[in-house]
């Protein structure tokens, strides 16, 4: 499928088509979902007004998750079949990524202060969540650290796809050790256990972090593409390095 | 030192293309080298000689035309020619805490090459050093050593970058010496260098020019 | 040119350059003892005493032995020319990689794994819980050599380095840790934290050659 | 040629090194709360919340992340002729393990003396030790880098590395650890442990650029 | 460059021998050089060429004989010659993840230089690699920034180990120009070289041959 768009040409037709409705609609969504967490749904029975927390915390958490898969999935096509798209995408997905896994710990350690007692504890879940945001951190650093920018995008590619054993880590760890944090009460086998009047907020603003995500990716690569053509066509102009317009083609001739 | 038990190759680029750090360095290089022949390597520095070896290596990406070799009456294979391949670069890529024999029995056993070491350290001169630890060599005799490693590697393609770099004028001719007897063996050789090496033998010559 | 005959050579050959750099086979050991010493004087006698902490520092002091220069395990190689060499004669990279690990866990590991118990009793550990750190410690230590060198691989390039080698590394070894950690605190080998442990080392053992030769070759490109 | 030129031009090169090299500046740091994670899972839950263990973890975390690939310190610049040169031209060797040492600092310590009241936090410490750990650190701090480099240039040559590092600065290093200790387990500033640190830091600070000159000539012979 | 601004010296050698790992590698070397004379090392690899640059320059103890250095109407004073030599050795010294220019600020302020840099990187050819990391360039290009090292070293004693080394032709005359620049000012150069290294004005050879 992804050969289908490996054309640059056809890519930026389709993201010409794709960012005005999805940047409409992350907007949307987060306001609604917000909104209609923060004034709509009664407080929790247990929590009282804290559990409001939850519709920043849990779409947050979720799409670290979805922006790491994303990212993992982007890096094995760019590493395996050298595709160009496919790198600016993940490149562009990683400091989103990074925003959401630091808003869904910071929310969490807020909210974990009135629930637990504590802004951290070192339990399975939030650290392999502080995991993954070192992950995040390291795809950035390879990017910023090797200059030459072809061999930095294969080793970022590889780093992202190893990183990706973390993540059923994060997902399985609340069964595997017993913790403070909640099990999945969302998605899991036999339905959904919370009440539909929290549910649909929680699933609103879920869905807008989402198109958020989609639409700033999109915009990202749509400029990085252009960045790489000016940078091919300036070559091409200029025959050879930047700093020296002078010089003309290199030659090659048999002695 | 054991007789070359490699199978011949041949070895062709054609219209090769190279970039480094996003700069072009050479463009359009073609040659073709049947069993037997050498290919010198000229140019000033930066000209690219370097970067053309590792192409040909397999160890530098190269981003246009077609590096192939080809066995006997077979066809024409676009695969880096890898694993038929003695490397030397601008680096000795010695061991310097090892002796310099043990630095040999290395490459010997990579190779399974259970040829007789001290024959091949005396061939190239420095059989009175072999349990000297390798850092205490001249820099010469640690060229000696690198060129010792070639003979133990025993493959048909040779890749040498200024081979007679720190070499005194009878190592450099010994150096030429032995370059001739691997192509006479069938052997195939690709030269950079600055000096006026010419081993005996089919050689041609190719000038990298490098604008500026 | 086969795989284990590869191996086998750059095993024997790090091997010696380890016991030839001024008795790099002893650095794990002796960092770990140092690391003993220096927590029995920071933490004082009254905290010592209360027994659970000291198997847990052991395995801490173990682990951080395994990471130590780790991030030069291929940096030699791949400046000196070695590598290239190696690959154009058409050497496993895998293999290589393979070699170099267990060198260096030969080197910097097992030493350790066999002074653990001694320093855990140093630290005032319970006899009884001196087989399940062994124990848990031959079990995960290749893990932890294993995912280091997958860091020190990605990071070995000129522009790598220490930061890296930690950013990299760091979150791969948690997994085994946390596991190793829960065989001590339960102080028995039934657990199924030593089952995940065994599960971490094998994933290393597998994962790791490939890793590292795929990183190792973008660096030569 | 004064020895101030030279300190500072050695200074600033090498915190550039540092930078280049992959962030080798945050390296000391990133060990330093990797270490304080793994301790925080090795170590559990409910040993953890015996406050006092907190700001002796940190200290050693500290003082080991100083010691980082200090044994490499003089290794580049003796083996890639950097030295030869320098000493050639009248260079004062002292200048330049003085600069050395102290961009060592810059790069390992000084990010993990700021960085200590958070990590002492993470691990439970109680808010009034804070000062005193951090007070320690920043006093004794010098003393383990520059007792730390005084071992590195004895083993720099081709054939010393790690395990004389760790011997040799080994027992150099207990004394201001053990004052650190003390100041950390009394928790105030006014004890006489903090100003037996302050007189290590001073030693150190006077006689290691002396020794490591001494023994970087011995190498270059 | 900057106009050279050293005190002329004279240096001279008596009877000179050294060991290295305890074995002699020459002895009873002599030689006495005025400002402006030149010596051209040469000799089989062994033969102790490096040894005795080493030996000049105080970097490695001798065993017999003096190195004597002397200002204009002085006496003869028998300390090494540190802080007035510079130094080419084998190894170029540089630090590979600095920049070409980085690595040259470097020495420029250890010997508080404030010469231009760019017209020192123009003399020797890599001015358009200034803002290049020093590990990407060719072999040449490396040697070519240790030539620019020793123009801003400034200082009256060379002692250069095969200055030639993967220079192309081209900066090999450079570097025989320089050389003779730097004699012309009233300096001093002793070079081991194994190729026709020929700087124009008063040059001497000594062919060291190895001890025992
Ligand atoms: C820094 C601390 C925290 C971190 C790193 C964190 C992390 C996460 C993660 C990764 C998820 C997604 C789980 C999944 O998709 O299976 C999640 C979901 C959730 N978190 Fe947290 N969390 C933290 C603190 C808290 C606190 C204090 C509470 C409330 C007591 C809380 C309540 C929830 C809830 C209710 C969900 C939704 C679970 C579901 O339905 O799947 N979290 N959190
Ligand atoms: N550090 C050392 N320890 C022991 N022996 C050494 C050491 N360095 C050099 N030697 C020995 O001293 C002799 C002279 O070495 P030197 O490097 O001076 O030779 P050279 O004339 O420079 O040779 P080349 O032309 O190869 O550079 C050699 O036989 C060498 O093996
Ligand atoms: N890793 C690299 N990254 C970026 N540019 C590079 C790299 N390696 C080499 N170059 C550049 O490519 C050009 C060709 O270099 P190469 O080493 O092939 O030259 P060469 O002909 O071998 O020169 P010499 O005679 O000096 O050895 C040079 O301008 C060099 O600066
Ligand atoms: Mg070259
Ligand atoms: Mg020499």
């Amino acid at each position: 499928m992804f050969s289908y768009f490996a054309n640059p040409e056809r890519f930026q037709n389709l993201a010409k088509w794709l960012v005005p409705p999805l940047a409409v609609l992350g907007l949307l969504g987060i306001v609604i979902g917000f909104g209609a967490g923060l004034f709509l749904t009664p407080a929790d029975y247990q929590q009282g007004d804290a559990a409001r927390m939850m519709y920043v915390h849990v779409p947050a958490a979720w799409l670290s998750s979805f922006s790491y898969a994303f990212l993992a999935v982007a890096s094995l096509i760019s590493f395996v079949w050298r595709h160009n798209l496919a790198d600016a995408a993940a490149k562009a997905a990683a400091p989103l990524g990074a925003a959401f896994t630091f808003l869904a710990l910071l929310t969490g350690a807020l909210w974990g202060k009135p629930m637990w007692g504590a802004y951290w504890v070192w339990d399975a879940r939030l650290t392999s969540m502080l995991v993954m945001f070192f992950l995040y951190l390291g795809y950035m650093a390879v990017r910023n650290i090797v200059p030459d920018e072809a061999r930095a995008a294969r080793l970022a590619a590889i780093t992202a796809m190893v990183g990706a054993i973390n993540l059923p880590i994060i997902k399985f760890s609340v069964d595997w050790w017993s913790s403070l944090h909640q099990p999945s009460s969302v998605f899991r086998t036999g339905g959904s256990a919370i009440d539909s009047s929290m549910l649909w907020p929680l699933l609103v603003a879920a869905l807008g972090y989402t198109a958020f995500f989609g639409w700033l990716v999109l915009v990202q690569v749509q400029t990085e593409l252009e960045r790489r053509k000016i940078a091919r066509l300036q070559r091409r102009l200029t025959g050879g390095r930047v700093s020296r317009p002078e010089n003309p083609q290199r030659s090659v001739s048999d002695g | 030192m054991s007789a070359a038990s490699f199978i011949p190759l041949s070895l062709r680029a054609q219209k090769l293309g190279c970039d480094r750090g996003g700069h072009p360095v050479f463009r359009g290089v073609s040659f073709s080298l049947a069993p037997g022949e050498a290919l010198i390597l000229r140019g000033d520095n930066g000209a690219g000689k370097t970067s053309l070896l590792r192409v040909i290596a397999g160890l530098t990406p190269h981003c246009e035309g077609v590096v192939q070799t080809r066995e006997h009456g077979e066809e024409w294979s676009n695969a880096p020619a890898l694993g038929q391949i003695a490397w030397q670069g601008h680096a000795d890529a010695h061991k310097l805490t090892l002796s310099v024999r043990e630095n040999l029995v290395f490459w010997a056993r990579i190779h399974k090459n259970n040829a007789d070491l001290e024959t091949v350290l005396d061939e190239v001169g420095i059989s009175a050093f072999a349990h000297m630890q390798t850092g205490q060599l001249s820099a010469g005799q640690k060229r000696r050593l690198a060129l010792a490693r070639l003979l133990i590697q025993n493959q048909p393609i040779w890749l040498l970058d200024e081979p007679t770099a720190s070499l005194d004028a009878k190592a450099a001719q010994m150096s030429e010496m032995l370059t001739s007897a691997h192509l006479r063996a069938g052997g195939i050789a690709v030269i950079a260098t600055h000096s006026n090496f010419a081993p005996p033998g089919k050689v041609s010559e190719l000038n990298l020019v490098a604008a500026a | 040119m086969n795989w284990l005959g590869t191996f086998m050579a750059v095993l024997a050959r790090d091997t010696g350059t380890a016991r030839r750099a001024g008795g790099g086979w002893a650095q794990g050991a002796v960092f770990f003892l140092l690391f003993i010493l220096l927590a029995a004087f920071a933490i004082g006698p009254e905290t010592r005493a209360q027994g659970p902490i000291a198997p847990a520092l052991v395995w801490l002091a173990a682990v951080l032995a395994s990471q130590l220069s780790l991030d030069h395990l291929f940096r030699a190689d791949l400046e000196d020319g070695s590598l290239d060499i190696l690959l154009a004669s058409g050497a496993s990279l895998s293999a290589i990689a393979a070699g170099k690990a267990v060198a260096h866990w030969l080197a910097s590991f097992a030493p350790v794994t066999l002074l653990s118990p001694l320093a855990a009793l140093m630290l005032g550990a319970k006899p009884e819980t001196l087989v399940p750190l062994m124990v848990s410690l031959a079990i995960g230590g290749p893990a932890f050599v294993f995912f280091g060198a997958m860091g020190a691989a990605l990071a070995a390039g000129r522009h790598g380095g220490g930061l890296l080698v930690m950013l990299l590394s760091g979150p791969l070894l948690a997994p085994p840790l946390i596991f190793g950690a829960g065989v001590i605190r339960a102080g028995v080998l039934d657990t199924p934290d030593l089952k995940l442990l065994l599960a971490s080392t094998l994933m290393a053992l597998v994962l790791s050659p490939i890793i590292c030769a795929a990183a190792l070759r973008v660096h030569l490109e």
